[in-house]
């Protein structure tokens, strides 16, 4: 079980918490508990801490059990929480906020997660296009799962849906550039809304 | 053009005349609602709280009848501040006098600011029949705020070059 | 009807039968697709989980080169996941100035932000592409029930994707019965099934595939159209994975909306790209498409009794 | 020239030990027009009051300023007191010199200076007070009341055992609005029939009371006491003079239509009585339905009324009435879920997706299913019951923001009554929180667990159907877990929202309605009953949600208030209200907009005008309705509208006094 | 612009207010004629269809001309000509009940902004406009976007054939904004006492459509009718506060002020005040009174405390 004493709770913990929040555009305050956020999480089974939960800790000011929690990785980012929020709380921003308040802080509890679209991303810098077969194959290496969905892969290519070639952007140095400004700009000049 | 003096803020009376010589006194009109503030003067009395008699409550039915035009003559005719004080918001005895007086004297307010007025002249409160206590600090507070700026000179212009 | 085209990065792989098939069915209702000049991928939920501003500013790189092209139309996307990147970053250029310059800035590309995004199912459901649909279908899919599956990011969130209600939507419903089809009353039209997570969270994510499987066969579904590749690839591929720790398997063909819209039009399975799927659509399509039973008298006939009327 | 007499009082030594009184005296005697000050001991007592009846006498005073406590302890008093003497009440002006002077400063030099100046004030305002006076309305002792539901029927009997005439208008056919439709009522569990269906008998047989069913408020115009009101009753077909209520038409209908009394469960007949007990127990033709209205066939009723009492051609009635005092008691509805809960099954959603209201009419021994609980679908028993509380309650984004009050012991009593009635049932509550302030109340709930109700905090997220069972995902984060349930039947018990009439008659009525329409009291706290209209009252849930015994005790009160209203023959109107300068209004309608109580209006006015005649449109005020906020007279810019008793010039004159 | 547009378009307008007062559509045209200066023009009043051809449309016809049709109204009905400011003044004194639609026929006129006769540069109150057509017209002389929105801009003289955005239009106020009080203390100071009372300001304004203005009224304490500082801030502050709800921004104030007070700026802060506040619609656009101090909402923003 668990312990919490609300009593050390410090005031960078708070700070962070204000951060998470405030790049979310959420309000913690709103949220009652209800739990109708876990209850239609598809993949709540599969999460440490349900998003109530998160929502919750966040209240208690538990950020460090927060950021180290799977859940904002497993999230799928389907939002039927946010549909459903009776307080019309943005779980689904706040779960996006926790993660990458938990990458600036060096963790990342779902490795797989983590390698899987920093792959995803570094074809799209690098083409301007993703190639799914490319990244699959990539994703097993830096993950180890070598052999996942590897049976597919004959069968995808008899059906024409793994192509002969990559398909790329005619000018990729302005990808590069793209990526280089979208991830310098730093947290705290956030645009209006989300 | 020679600027006519309006009268200036001059202390109320002989005895507060005679302060005026060492210290600034300030002469502060407050609007108070019948149903709430007014009401919470009158605790704060039941109850011997103390306070600076600088303030003068004149009484008015709801804040939603003080009319700006008040406000700017009682800043012409010698007051160094004004207070209007409500029943909060959802409170009005009369349903929505207050939000009608909160628009007004929000958008007032700006106004008198933009043209240059120091916002501690003109202070708007929502203070309940039994907030006593908010009614004697509130008083204490502008008091205070007012003391330190000085007296209000409606008809004099402040010697601030535009240029400096 | 005349829109630009973001086809998106499976269009020409792991979609290739969504590209076939909306493409017979374009040319037959007179809607006419102009690829955008150099798009680039929209980032879709990765983009997202790396940066806010990177998953703006994919899809405002691609929206701000068609503007400068002079190409000045909406936009439409088959995928229903670069929908809703695209969507999403309209939706934030428009909220305030602030946000199209930082976007501007970004992609070093001046971002107007005038031209909408819709999802190729959303234009097909509107009653100016419904009417040359309605004259081009030429058989009826007999009555096929077909459990029409939107997934979650066509329908959420409301305020940004402005399509359909999120819990029940209903345009794939209509296009289905409007190709002859049944349509399937069923409960999870717009749950989840997992697409970006099957790869790095794979023992979650089947359930999720399962959960769908399993209500459009308890609902009676001979058949589920989709309306995305993702979803399409997701379930139909791994169908046969699900079946194998099952007593009883699923037996149910997914199906790309266009593909079953382009089958009523008379197109053959090859030519709509509904030979290349993984699992096997012969029998729902032999259904579809096999000549209609003789009307039986007791069928349909809602004789009432001559005495007593009901009315609802 | 007015002649100011100022009278200072010691108040024993409250005044008199902080303020010098002979040197506020002596500074009121320089002041203008003042031609007499005095100083007095107690000035509210007798002799003090005496002596102000003397010195008004012998120095001919117009009009006197008292400086003492607050004018919110002796105004009154010092007004009766000038009834007695030829001053009018109103040239009275009170220096608050205790309460907001002597006793908040401790120094008698800052307090004798501050009082000087309150004394001045005063009698600056005084200068330009003028006589006002009351106005007398007539008082027309006949009540109304809307809605002929607990609330409507406890007001109207209330009103009418008091002597007073009474119209019940109900816009169904028959009084008994949803109370009627319940089974039990919690706590005690005693039939709501049996409690509610002689109060209808009672309202339908009642000398003083005509009840008017299918009938609506149309128009209502006029003030308190003085109520114009159209009331429109839409054709019955049915002459209620020479039918017996014997029922052979409605056994031999052959129509059979949804029943609107059942909630959809059950059927009813196009001539129809909605329930057995009804009141008036006569039925009506359901024109919408009838075989003979809309298609000339069928005419069974007619053929077969032994007293010939069926009119096809029955058109609706108008009539418009003078009443005195307006109760409203329209009620409420139950908010409509499946426009807004598509993850519950939306429009498309199981039938054994039930409301509370629904349970109520399956689990009446009188209902559908003569008290058998049974599926809608199928007929048979739920082995397992899931109760979801909660639904479009508490619930901002989808439903409404607010609690609906009564559901808490509803749902427990739904649960109470299916494990009543099938023990070998089990039984799911999911709820936010267990609210259950009232009599016996907790009891209840506790009781409820006990018999078996399994509680779960959380909300549900999804209710779909799958192999005949409703599934029911939802989190009970006492646990900590997400769980299933897979239920027979689910009731959801919804909010309870303002009936569709609410915004209709509230506007009509100048009653202000809160942001989700409710209709607003006076006061929250100590005007529960009583509307910003004067003579229109509040009883039931048209104010707010909530359960029956509040809504009996409500509409108690409100019947008192029309008594006490008809307990006078004339009203005496306020005098301190706003008044329109017709030369300065220039008709812009500023105020019209700022009144919340409709008592200014745009009229036209034929005056001489620079010696021509001209017609202009003008604003007019009401002084029945005017209650004198003055907010309309900052609005106008003109100045056209001033408030008497604190007129522009008076707070004006007073505010130059202070700085003098 | 041009000179040809603006010959095209006298011709239409004197031809429309011939008809009209031909047929006896209307008894009165009000519009704008040449006046005794090169490019100066002053507001005409035509009743006689031979003497339309003295009315005149261009570059120069600097009045706003709302306010006038009040004061013929009483001969009949009333045609007047209305760019963007004329028709929102029209509206505003509907929405005051100052006048029916019914008594008012609106020749719409496009407007490409009016230059100074003295200078030649556009008007300060064209620069901010952002309204430039008719909102409210009977009849539309001329292509409705010469001024507008793309047709004008192959027409290099208007120079605001832009888009006029807040920032633009309140660029005064936020200037003041900035300044330290002391700083706005003193330039307004400076203002008032530079004010000689004359009242073109609220001669021109079609919001002041009092019967007797508060301070020509004989009120104790009301308004002072001295000159002086105090009581010039009392009356420029108050007729903000009378008119502030309300103001279509038309400028006539300012350009009427013969002394160049900075009127605008007053009353651009009560308006930029209560649209950010409180979501305040732009008055004038309809014909509905949607004055923002006229009315409340519940949520309004609370600073008061």
């Amino acid at each position: 079980m668990s312990f919490y004493n609300l009593s050390s709770t410090s005031s960078g913990d708070l700070a962070a918490i204000a951060q998470i929040t405030r790049d979310a555009g959420v309000n913690l305050d709103d949220c009652y508990q209800c739990g109708k956020c876990s209850a239609g999480c598809p993949l709540s089974d599969e999460m440490d801490l349900y998003p109530r939960k998160v929502i919750r800790m966040l209240q208690l000011g538990q950020v460090s059990a927060v950021l180290k929690s799977r859940a904002p990785w497993v999230c799928a980012t389907c939002m039927t929480c946010t549909a459903r929020c009776p307080q019309q709380i943005d779980i689904d921003s706040l779960m996006l906020s926790v993660r990458h308040a938990a990458k600036r802080a060096g963790l990342r509890p779902v490795r797989e997660a983590d390698i899987f679209d920093d792959l995803f991303m570094a074809g799209v810098r690098r083409y301007g296009k993703s190639n799914e077969a490319l990244l699959a194959a990539r994703f097993n290496l830096s993950s180890g799962h070598l052999f996942q969905d590897v049976l597919n892969a004959p069968k995808m290519a008899k059906r024409g849906m793994i192509g002969p070639s990559l398909h790329k952007v005619k000018d990729r140095a302005a990808m590069r550039r793209l990526f280089g400004r979208a991830l310098r700009t730093t947290e705290g000049e956030k645009g209006d809304g989300i | 053009m020679p600027v006519n003096e309006a009268p200036t803020a001059s202390a109320a009376t002989a005895a507060t005349a005679a302060t005026a010589a060492t210290a600034f006194e300030p002469t502060i009109l407050a609007f108070c609602c019948h149903w709430c503030t007014y009401s919470g003067a009158d605790l704060a009395g039941l109850n011997r709280m103390s306070y600076p008699a600088n303030v003068r409550v004149l009484r008015v039915p709801c804040s939603g009848r003080v009319n700006p035009q008040f406000v700017l003559t009682a800043l012409n005719k010698g007051c160094d501040g004004v207070l209007v004080c409500g029943c909060h918001p959802g409170d009005c005895h009369y349903v929505s006098g207050n939000y009608f007086a909160r628009r007004r004297l929000m958008a007032f307010k700006r106004l008198l600011e933009f043209t240059g007025l120091e916002p501690e002249r003109f202070q708007v409160r929502w203070i309940s029949g039994s907030e006593a206590g908010k009614f004697r600090d509130t008083v204490i507070e502008v008091c205070d705020q007012i003391r330190a700026l000085g007296p209000y000179r409606s008809g004099v212009s402040d010697d601030v070059s535009l240029n400096g | 009807m005349r829109y630009a085209y973001f086809p998106g990065c499976s269009a020409a792989s792991t979609g290739i039968s969504f590209t076939l098939s909306a493409s017979y069915v374009a040319k037959r209702i007179g809607l006419e697709l102009v690829e955008m000049p150099d798009w680039c991928c929209c980032g879709t939920s990765a983009a997202l989980v790396t940066s806010r501003d990177l998953a703006h500013a994919l899809p405002a790189r691609s929206l701000a080169l068609a503007e400068q092209a002079g190409l000045d139309l909406d936009v439409v996307t088959p995928c229903a996941g670069c929908f809703s990147s695209l969507k999403r970053t309209v939706h934030y250029a428009r909220q305030s100035d602030k946000n199209r310059h930082r976007l501007e800035e970004i992609i070093e590309l001046p971002y107007a932000a005038t031209a909408d995004v819709m999802s190729l199912l959303e234009v097909m459901a509107r009653p100016e592409a419904m009417e040359p649909l309605a004259a081009a279908i030429t058989k009826s899919l007999n009555g096929l029930r077909v459990a029409s599956y939107y997934g979650c990011a066509l329908v959420r969130p409301q305020e940004v994707t402005c399509f359909d209600d999120p819990e029940d939507p209903q345009s794939m419903d209509s296009l289905m019965e409007l190709a002859g089809a049944e349509p399937v009353r069923w409960a999870f039209k717009t749950e989840c099934c997992g697409a970006s997570h099957q790869i790095s969270e794979p023992h979650g994510a089947r359930r999720l595939i399962a959960r769908v499987f399993e209500n459009a066969a308890a609902n009676g579904a001979e058949a589920i159209a989709v309306a995305c590749p993702l979803c399409m690839l997701n379930l139909d591929m791994r169908e046969a994975g699900i079946n194998e720790s099952r007593a009883v398997p699923f037996d149910i063909p997914v199906f790309y909306f266009t593909e079953l819209l382009g089958l009523a039009m008379g197109g053959s399975a090859r030519r709509l790209g509904i030979d290349r799927h993984f699992w096997p659509t012969g029998k729902a399509v032999r259904k579809a498409l096999a000549p209609p039973p003789e009307p039986s008298p007791d069928n349909h006939s809602t004789s009432e009794l001559p005495q007593e009327v009901t009315v609802a | 020239m007015s002649r100011i007499g100022v009278f200072i009082c010691h108040c024993g030594s409250n005044i008199g030990a902080t303020v010098d009184v002979p040197k506020v005296v002596e500074a009121a005697r320089t002041l203008p027009h003042v031609v007499y000050a005095d100083d007095n001991k107690y000035t509210c007592s007798d002799p003090g009051q005496q002596s102000i009846r003397d010195a008004i006498e012998e120095h001919d005073l117009d009009r006197i300023v008292i400086a003492s406590c607050s004018p919110r302890m002796h105004e009154l008093t010092f007004r009766k007191m000038l009834h007695q003497t030829r001053i009018n009440p109103y040239l009275l002006e009170i220096a608050n010199i205790r309460e907001q002077c002597s006793w908040v400063h401790k120094d008698i030099e800052a307090g004798t200076a501050k009082a000087i100046d309150l004394v001045r004030m005063a009698a600056a305002k005084i200068d330009r007070d003028t006589p006002l006076y009351t106005t007398t309305i007539p008082v027309n002792k006949r009540a109304l009341v809307i809605g002929g539901g607990i609330a409507g029927m406890q007001a109207a009997l209330d009103i009418a055992d008091a002597g007073y005439p009474v119209t019940l208008v109900e816009k169904e056919p028959s009084l008994g609005g949803k109370m009627v439709m319940l089974d039990k009522t919690f706590p005690t569990m005693d039939c709501s029939a049996c409690i509610c269906t002689p109060k209808m008998a009672e309202v339908g047989t009642h000398p003083r009371i005509e009840v008017r069913t299918c009938a609506e408020v149309e128009k209502v115009a006029g003030y308190v006491g003085n109520f114009e009101v159209t009331i429109r009753e839409a054709p019955k077909h049915v002459d209620y003079e020479l039918c017996t209520g014997c029922g052979l038409c409605e056994s031999k209908c052959p129509t059979k239509i949804t029943s609107e009394f059942d909630q959809g469960l059950g059927k009813r007949k196009a001539i129809y009585k909605p329930f057995a007990q009804a009141v008036p127990s006569k039925p009506t033709i359901d024109a919408a339905h009838c075989r003979k209205i809309n298609e000339g066939k069928c005419g069974v009723c007619e053929k077969l009324c032994p007293t010939g009492a069926i009119r096809f051609d029955d058109e609706e009635k108008r009539s418009t009435e003078t009443y005195g005092a307006i109760i409203v008691a329209i009620g409420y509805q139950l908010i409509d879920w499946a426009d807004l809960y598509g993850e519950y099954g939306g429009r498309v959603a199981s039938p054994n997706v039930i409301t509370g209201l629904q349970f109520e009419r399956l689990v009446n021994a009188s209902g559908p299913t003569e008290g058998h609980i049974q599926r809608p679908s199928d007929g048979t028993e739920p082995k397992s019951v899931v109760i979801v509380k909660c639904v479009g309650s508490r619930d901002p984004h989808k439903g409404k923001a607010y609690c609906s009050r009564a559901c808490c012991m509803y749902g427990a009593k739904h649960a109470h009554q299916y494990l009543d009635k099938v023990p070998d049932g089990r039984c799911y509550v999911f709820y936010m929180d267990v609210r259950t302030p009232g009599k016996g109340y907790d009891e209840f709930y506790m009781n409820t667990q006990r018999d078996g109700a399994v509680y779960l905090r959380g909300r549900v997220s999804k209710i779909y159907e799958q192999g005949g069972k409703l599934v029911c995902l939802g989190e009970d984060t006492l646990a900590g877990a997400t769980v299933q349930v897979e239920a027979d039947l689910v009731v959801l018990e919804t909010a309870m929202v303002p009936a569709d009439d609410a915004d209709r008659l509230g506007s009509m009525l100048g009653v202000t309605r809160d942001k989700d329409l409710w209709l607003s009291e006076a006061h929250p706290k100590l005007r529960p009953v009583e509307t910003n209209s004067g003579g229109v009252y509040l009883a039931g849930t048209c104010q707010g949600p909530k359960d029956i015994p509040d809504t009996v005790a409500q509409a108690s009160a409100a019947a008192m208030k029309v008594c006490i209203l008809f307990s006078k023959d004339e009203l005496e109107s306020n005098a301190m209200i706003a008044g329109s300068d017709v030369g300065l209004c220039n008709g812009c309608g500023a105020c019209v907009a700022i009144c919340p109580y409709q008592a200014v209006t745009l009229e036209e006015v034929t005056r001489r005008e620079n010696s021509v005649m001209v017609t202009r449109t003008v604003s007019n005020v009401n002084p029945g309705l005017c209650q004198g906020c003055g907010a309309c007279t900052v609005a106008c810019k003109p100045g056209a509208m001033d408030l008497k008793g604190f007129s522009d010039e008076q707070i004006m004159r007073e505010v130059e006094a202070l700085c003098l | 612009m041009s000179l040809s547009t603006a010959e095209a378009l006298t011709d239409a307008l004197r031809e429309e207010a011939r008809r009209l007062l031909a047929e006896g559509t209307v008894a009165v045209v009000v519009g704008w004629e040449a006046g005794r200066f090169p490019n100066q023009t002053t507001p005409a009043f035509i009743s006689d269809p031979e003497q339309a051809q003295r009315l005149v449309y261009g570059d120069y016809c600097v009045n706003t001309l709302a306010k006038y049709a009040l004061g013929e109204k009483a001969a009949g009905k009333v045609a007047v000509c209305v760019r963007g400011c004329d028709s929102r003044g029209i509206n505003r004194m509907i929405a005051d009940n100052q006048l029916l639609r019914d008594e008012v026929y609106l020749l719409g006129l496009p407007c490409s902004g009016m230059k100074d006769p003295a200078t030649g540069s556009l008007l300060m109150k064209c620069r901010t406009c952002t309204e430039h057509d008719a909102v409210t017209y009977d009849v539309l002389l001329g292509p409705a976007t010469a001024a507008g929105h793309d047709g004008a801009s192959a027409d290099s003289s208007a120079g605001d054939s832009e888009h006029v955005s807040d920032e633009q239009r309140f660029t005064a106020v936020l200037g003041i904004e900035e300044m330290a009080p002391e700083k706005r203390r003193a330039l307004f100071d400076a203002a008032f006492n530079k004010c000689i009372r004359c009242y073109a300001c609220r001669k021109s304004c079609p919001c002041c459509t009092c019967r007797e203005c508060f301070v020509d009224q004989l009120r104790a304490g009301w308004q002072g009718k001295q000159n002086n500082l105090a009581e010039n801030r009392f009356y420029n502050i108050t007729r903000v506060f009378h008119i502030g709800d309300r103001c279509i921004e038309c400028g006539e104030c300012e350009r009427a002020c013969p002394m160049g007070l900075p009127l605008m700026a007053l009353n651009r802060k009560m308006v930029k005040d209560l649209k950010s506040l409180f979501n305040a619609d732009d008055a004038g656009m309809t014909e509905e009174n949607s004055a923002a101090l006229g009315r409340y909402d519940l949520g309004d923003l609370e600073e008061f405390m």
